[in-house]
Parts: C-alpha cells; structure tokens; sequence
C-alpha cells in the first residue's frame, strides 16, 4: 500500500463522497482538489461552480486561488458574481457544497470570521466569503477540515454558516451532511448532532474522541474507509505537484 | 469624445482623501497599478471596499492610505491571511464593516440599479447580522419567509483594469467579471486602466463583449501588465508565486517598507515595475494562445 | 449528458395543457418553430407571457391555445396592433395580465434569481398599480423613500430560440439579449432550439459567450431559421414585410385561418416552412458578413 | 422650399431639440427618425439607447423596430432588458427619453394603454412598454404626436405614464419638457400646464387651440419654428425611403 499524507486522506475520501452529475459549488484548497480528483476519477460528469464565476471548469492545472485563469479556459460559461451566487446558488441549483472553516461546531455550525470577541478579536480570520450563503442553500454541503479538538469547540465562537437546528427547517438546504477529516468521517444524526460514522484505516474511536470539543458519539454502524488506491494517489499528487494542499 | 488620460492625472483628478473606493476584479484584473499611484500620490483616510481586499488592500493599508475597511473575504486566495489588514484589524487601527460575498454584491447591484436596497433570502446564520446594522430583515409583501435586505453602496470611485478599450472608455472584458459592472454602474466616477486601448471599430465589431460602457467612464488610461501580481486572462498569467511570498514579506514590517520603497515609491509607474519583474517572470506569466473563435453579427444595411 | 431532442418530442414531454409559457426573446430570437409545434399539437389554456406578445403570441392565440396573456406592450413593434389578441381582450374572450416593460422583467429577474420579489423605484403613474394587484408599495427599511415591488414569475416552460448550442445545452447567443437569461433561470422547464448545434469545444473557447448554461436547459432542438419572421443576428434578417403583411392579414379571420392551415397545419417542421417561404425570401433576408473579431483567453497548464 | 409632410415636420423640430452629446433613450417611429436625423446633423454625439438592449447604436438603415439587427452591429454595447431599465434608466443615465401616445393630457400625462374603461376597453392600445418608468427617470422627455382634438384631452383615459403634478416632485426627471406636433411645440408652464410656445410655418393659434381639448394658452413670447431645411429633409427621406413614418 503506498503511504499517504493526512490532507491525502481527507482529500480522496471527500472525493468519493460527489456521486456523478452533481453540480458542485468549489471552494479553494482541499475542496478545489477532492473535486478536480472527483472529477478524474468517478465522476466525470460533474459541473464545477466556483464563486469567482465559473460554471463547467476543466481546469488544465490546479488553480492555486479559486479565481485562477485556467479555470476559465474551456469552462462552460462565466456569470458575474451577483449571478453565481443569486441565480445559481439561490435559485437552488447547486446540489453540493464544499466548505472549510477554523471551527465546526456540535451541530455542524461554522466559524470562518473570528476567534474571541468579534470586536476585538483574538484572532482576526479572512469570513464569510460564500459560507452562508452556501451552507444555507447548496442542497447540502460537505465539510473537509483536519479533526483538531480547537477546530470542533462545542459551539463556534461565531456562527459564520448555520449547522443543523431550529433555523435550518426554513432553509431549502439540508445543511452539513459530512465531515471528512484525518481521523474519518462524520455525519448529522436525526437531532443535527454530528457523529462519527466512519473511521479511517489506522484511526480510532478513542483519538476521534480525544480530538473533539464535546462527547463524540459514534454510529451504530460505524464503518472503515477503504485506504487510497494508488490510482486516487497518483492522480491527486500530480494535481498539486508542488504539494500546496497536500502538506 | 475621448477620455484619454495619464495614469497619474486620472487619479489626482478623481480619487481624494476620504473617498470610499471600489478596487474592482474578483482575483482577476486587479488593478494594482491604479493603486500603486494612489500609494504614490499618498492618499489617505480611503475607506477601501472590495469583497476580497486581496493583496492590493493589503499594500495601500501598509502604505498608511486605509481609514476603514469593507469586505467579505479577507484572505490571501489559496494562500491565508492577509497579515497587513489583519494586525490593523486585531489591533483596532483600521476600521471595518463585514459582509458575505452575496451580501457585498447585492450592495453594489442595487446602487447600480439606483435602488435604495435589494432582497436576499435568510441563511439562518444570525451573527454577522447581529454585529453588522445594515443587515435589515423585512416582511415579504406576499405573504411568503422574510427576506433580509442591504442598502445600496456607492462609492466614489470605481478603478477597473480591462483588457481593451477605446478612447472613449468602452470596454471589453473576458474571463472571470467578478462585480466589475456593479462597480462601475455603482459609483460616482469611473477610471479604467487598460492592457489596449484599440479603436472604437474594435469594441464595435464586439458590442456583446462591452461590459463597460464609456458613458459611466470618467478617464481611461493605457496601463499594460496594471493588474500584476493578478492577471489578465489571455495576456499574463497569475503570479502565484509572488502571492505565496506575500505571505511571508507581510508579516515583517522591515521587509514591507522596504517593498513598498522598492517597488511603488522608487518607480515611476507600471512600466518601470514589469520591467524592474524582469524577463524571466515575464517568460513565466505569459500563457499560449488559445483564440476564442469568432461570431458574425452580420451586415443590415 | 446529451440533451438533444427532435422538437415535437420536446413540446410534447415539456409542454402541458394549462401550463405558463414564456417565449423568450426581445424582437431577436423569437421562437416561433416551437409557437407552430405548440400550435400542431393542439395545445390548450394556456397563460402566455412574454413582454412584448410579438406576433408568435397573436399566432397562438388565433391557433386557440391560449387562455391567458400576461405582457407589457401588446403592438405589432413598429407598425401598430397586434389584431387577433386585441380583438379578444376587448371582446372580454382572453384574460389579461398587464405590466410596464420594467415590471415584466423585475418579475423574472426575481424569479431567476430565487427571490419572492424586486423592487422598483416609484413612476408616479399609479393607473397600472390601481388595475393590476400584483403592484405593492412597501417602505425603504433605511428611512427613503417607499419602493414599488412585483412578485418572481416563475414559468413552467422558457422556450429560448439560440444561435448556437452544444449538445449539453450550453449556447452562445449575441445580438439583444431581452429577458434571454432571467427567462432562463427563471422557469422550470427550459427548451431550446438552436440555429447550430455545435461541439462542446466551441462552445468552451469562447465561455463569456455562454448566456444559458445546459444545468438550466431540459432539451436542445436543432432548428435553423427557428426564429422567422423574427430574426438571428448574423444569420438572417428580421422579415419586416411579413410583420407589415400581418397587419392586414390578421384583422381578416379567413385570411388568418388560411395562413395558419398553409403555414403551421399543413407543414411538418421548420424545414418545410423555411422551403415554403421560396429562395427569394431566403435571399432578402441574408446578411452580409461582419465578424466579431476575436479575444484571446490564454493556456495555463 | 422643398414642400414637406406633417410627420416630417414633426421629426426635423424634434430632432432639433436634441443637444450633442447626449444619453437618449429612443422609441419606435418618428423619435427614432428624429435621433436618427439629429446624429446625422447637428448631434453626432449623440448616445442612442433602444429599450431592446442596445447602446451606442450606429444603424446602417432605418430600422423598422426598435430590435432590429441593424442596431446591433456596430453599437458600442448590448446588454440586456434588465440592465437597460435598472442601470441605465433607473440609475438615471439617460438625459432624454422620447415618448408617444395615444393621449396627452393638460398636464403631460401619457395614455399609451386603452380608450375608455380598462375592465371592458373600447379600444386596447399595446401598454406602457418602457413608458412609464421613461416619464419617470429620464432627466426630461420629449413627446411627439400628430395634433389632434383626441389626442390631447383634458384628462387621460388612464395614465400610462405621469407628467406634472404634485406626484412629479419626488421623481429625479423632470417629465415631458416639450411636446412636438404638426402644428407646433407646446411645454409644460410653470405650473405644468402645457401651453404652446412655438408654431409651425402656417400652423395658427386658432388652429392649434381647435385641435386641443383644454383651452390651450399661448406663451407670451410666442415662436415662430423655421421650416426644415432641404439639407434635413433629404437626410430624412433617405433615413426612411419607404416612407413607413413619414406618412
């Protein structure tokens, strides 16, 4: 088996989770690099949407920002961005979304804005950017984040996306429905609570536990990834060849 | 008529101290060359709105131009933080007001529709509406969900780099449009810098791919490679490199003074910059050509 | 995922009895090979909606089609009445829906675009308003001035005539644009019928060209000269002495019913139509060439 | 001097109403003749803006609609219906917006919709089209119609569009500012009543006061119009050689 990194892992499994034909809306990094992965593998047949105004990308090399220029040569078509985010992702055209975030809370919440106080914070992050809106109206999202206890507090110290709760019934999207991390995978149980309901090859229940904010529950069910092939490696490395995501 | 100017000349003339800008160009066409001479004429007290202040924000906030800051995306794309406005911000020195990218959109299309607001549905997600007043919820007048609402934003000055345009200032654009129209319909005055300025048949032969037309434009200046280290589709590519060591640069404030000495105050203008880039970073940035193809609008005499 | 399609089996999966359609295209690109399909396939009830009825509305309305017009200027453009759904308005045998240009457009944009509604600025003429309840007026959440707001329209079909689309239903228009795109976006079901079906790979060379991407599209029709006596820009001319002979034509319901059984009824397809109208007419209505030019997008690999 | 039509008269006076240099927003018919004849002549500046999407329209021919491919090539931009009314003539970038009508009231307000009730209408005109929001934001408007008893009543049937009264105030245009017909130019007076300020080569005050629904006043500086020139006419005619409008 050939050895893999941890973004490596994260990165296949969240590829694995777009089934063809979907229409995804791409966040930069991991996102960026599980999709293209998707794309060249299973899935061939996906619509990459990326919130710089891309609809259809086929980008040549991996685009180090989301606003690269190979991702307008060959796409499909180009929208502004009032149009990306009100007549695709408002409209409800988008079926998955990819999300990343400095916290996940409990019940799927994300914080992107800051750590501590909003008006003197601690630690000032880039925000929103499409979060909310995508989080709130992507028919669901899909969240890839390394399982840090920092990174799943209980609650976020700013709700940046809504998670699961009382709010997200009047939403037209269901919400988070997995995240993938280093350690596995975890997904809403019927209360909006995440919960791990797989493992990684090598990760434990116990370190999965160990590195979460509140008290991990895991599935009844809880099941194995399958570890990268060879072919799913071989294809993201030469992705980012100079390992700008896959640290 | 033509509204042909200098680089310099335009920004003496339209942006003053106190003006609230709009730096136009969602990762592409940034125009870093109007922002440079704004550094150079030594603006200040702008309030800087931009949905990702990028690294260009980042450079006039270092350079001491920056009162205040409205974003939605604070980050070095692909790369991180953006170390400059972020100490200023942690710190209290800078002034900001916080949307999402819909929310900063949806601000700049409705003062270019000249509406005092537009609609946007919830997201559920109630902090940045809890910190940020503007947000507004309204009934629907239908009988449907609440919508939330923004007010218009005009700024004074719209900057956009293009690829192409003519004297009079109508331009054609391609690739990723970003808010590039929304800003220059939003704002009060308008000043394009351009990789070419063509004839007026060239823009004519193409009216589909006039994003810009002259009327909302103020100047136009002929400004080659302008949205270095961003880029113009089609002409240069990207400089991911430069955005990569950005990241480090900006987090030593030594090294940022000394760019900033180096690369803004010590050049005349753009041409000295890419020049000063250097062949080899320019063999790097150009791409191989890949036409468009054509379409025939056809002849109705 | 091939959505090409022959056009009666496109009318007949996507187009119901009683359904709302919107033909699609300000004066250009009016899809008038689909009005006659709808027509030969006996469709009925239906609530018609276009801003400018055109005489494909006038058509389908002597064809008995239609149960309802929603519009904003109801003229033969540029010479007068359309006759047939005049006559039937003032007889009080058609029901109406009646905006300004402005209005229709906000309604799909709203729609398009996911929202319950879009507000206008006041006219200060209030007679449309007092007629049609759809107008509300609701207060300027920041203290302005009151706006005037239209509720989203959401088709059941858009029927878009294009001048060329790949096999996925992504097309590139140029020439006016209309309510194309919020059309589009707006309804539930979309049909195209394009001038040429071409490859994907034209289609991508030239992305900013895209007006509808195929995610909104259900089936893509190839169907030269779809849009006469309407026009596509760059490929045949609008046939103004046919818009001309409908005026007389119309207001004689023998004629009319003539026209239809030897124009619609009694012809298969858009191929048998464009036959019929003989080489002189194919001649009058050709254009000379007038290339757009083209626009380099750049390799980056 | 070269004999001329009513329709021509009326086009040659509207079209010297145009200043260079200008944004305006042209109709169907004798304004577009009359744009058509000023850019041609004294306004080669002009930007002509056609409802259907075009801007800085160049037509080769006279165009029978106000959609004709011929705006299209060579205009300086296309964009579309949306944008024409919401960043163009919402925003207020449009300094002239040249009307018609089927009524025209004391007070400039336009009947372009129905004659007599709208429920049960006597006669249906085709609507307001642009009209209603052209009134309303164009920086002023001109209006060009035959002079006629019926044409001009005291009230409207139903106001398409608003000319003066209190309404007005709040609106950034300032409304019809002249009113051309065959027999001469009326504009609104300090109360927004119209009244005629100039008449025709061979129109009288009588004359235009019989053709008037409301006791027409007369300014007190009454103008004499000077009759087209041949220079005009010629463009005119050559502009519409099938005389579609210059009836």
């Amino acid at each position: 088996m050939t050895p893999y990194s941890p973004s490596e892992l994260m990165a296949v499994n969240a590829a694995r989770l777009l089934t063809d034909g979907k229409v995804v809306f791409v966040g930069v990094g991991l996102p960026n690099l599980a999709c293209n992965l998707a794309l060249r593998t299973h899935a061939p047949n996906l619509t990459l949407i990326y919130e710089a105004g891309v609809i259809g990308a086929r980008p040549e090399r991996l685009p180090l920002s989301i606003g690269d220029p190979t991702l307008v040569t060959g796409a499909a078509a180009v929208a502004g961005m009032y149009d990306i985010f009100a007549l695709y992702l408002q409209r409800g055209l988008v079926d998955v979304g990819f999300l990343g975030g400095a916290q996940i809370s409990r019940t799927g919440d994300i914080n992107a804005t800051v750590i501590g106080d909003y008006a003197g914070p601690r630690t000032r992050l880039p925000g929103s950017g499409g979060s909310m809106e995508i989080a709130a109206w992507a028919k669901q999202c899909f969240i890839i984040t390394p399982h840090q206890k920092r990174r799943f507090p209980d609650k976020v110290d700013f709700q940046t996306s809504l998670g699961h709760g009382p709010a997200r019934r009047a939403l037209p999207g269901r919400g988070p429905q997995a995240v993938v991390t280093d350690l596995g995978i975890l997904r809403p149980d019927a209360s909006g609570e995440l919960v791990l309901v797989a493992l990684h090859p090598a990760a434990t229940l116990e370190e999965a536990q160990a590195n979460t904010g509140w008290p991990l529950q895991s599935a009844p069910d809880l099941a194995a990834t399958a570890p990268p092939t060879a072919d799913e490696l071989a294809l993201l490395r030469a992705l980012d060849p100079d390992r700008i995501y896959l640290k | 008529m033509s509204k042909l100017s200098t680089l310099p000349a335009a920004i003496a003339a339209h942006v003053h101290d106190g003006d609230t800008l709009y730096l136009a160009g969602f990762t592409h066409l940034i125009p870093f060359a109007a922002a440079h001479e704004i550094i150079r004429q030594r603006r200040k007290d702008l309030t800087l709105a931009r949905a990702t202040p990028d690294i260009i924000y980042d450079q006039m906030a270092a350079a001491g131009c920056a009162r205040k800051i409205i974003f939605s995306y604070m980050g070095n794309p692909g790369v991180g933080s953006l170390h400059v406005l972020r100490r200023l911000v942690e710190s209290g020195a800078l002034e900001w007001e916080e949307y999402s990218h819909f929310g900063m959109i949806t601000r700049l299309a409705a003062a270019a529709a000249g509406l005092p607001f537009l609609p946007m549905r919830p997201t559920g997600a109630s902090d940045l509406a809890n910190v940020n007043p503007a947000y507004r919820r309204i009934p629907d007048p239908y009988g449907g969900e609440d919508v939330v609402v923004l007010p218009a934003l005009h700024p004074d000055v719209a900057i956009l780099h293009v690829q192409r345009a003519d004297e009079n200032g109508n331009a054609h654009l391609w690739g990723i449009l970003g808010e590039q129209k929304e800003a220059a319909f939003a704002a009060r005055r308008v000043i394009l810098t351009a990789e070419e300025i063509v004839s007026e048949d060239v823009i004519r032969r193409d009216p589909n791919r006039t994003l810009i037309p002259g009327l909302v434009v103020s100047a136009v200046c002929h400004v080659p490679h302008a949205a270095h280290p961003s880029y113009a589709q089609g002409y240069y590519d990207r400089d991911n490199a430069f955005y990569l060591e950005w990241d480090a640069l900006s987090q030593d404030e030594a090294r940022l003074q000394e760019w900033l000495d180096q690369w803004v105050y010590a050049l005349p203008d753009r041409a000295a910059y890419w020049d000063k880039l250097g062949p080899e970073v320019h063999a790097r940035l150009t791409p191989s050509p890949r036409p468009s193809g054509e379409v025939d609008y056809g002849g109705y005499a």
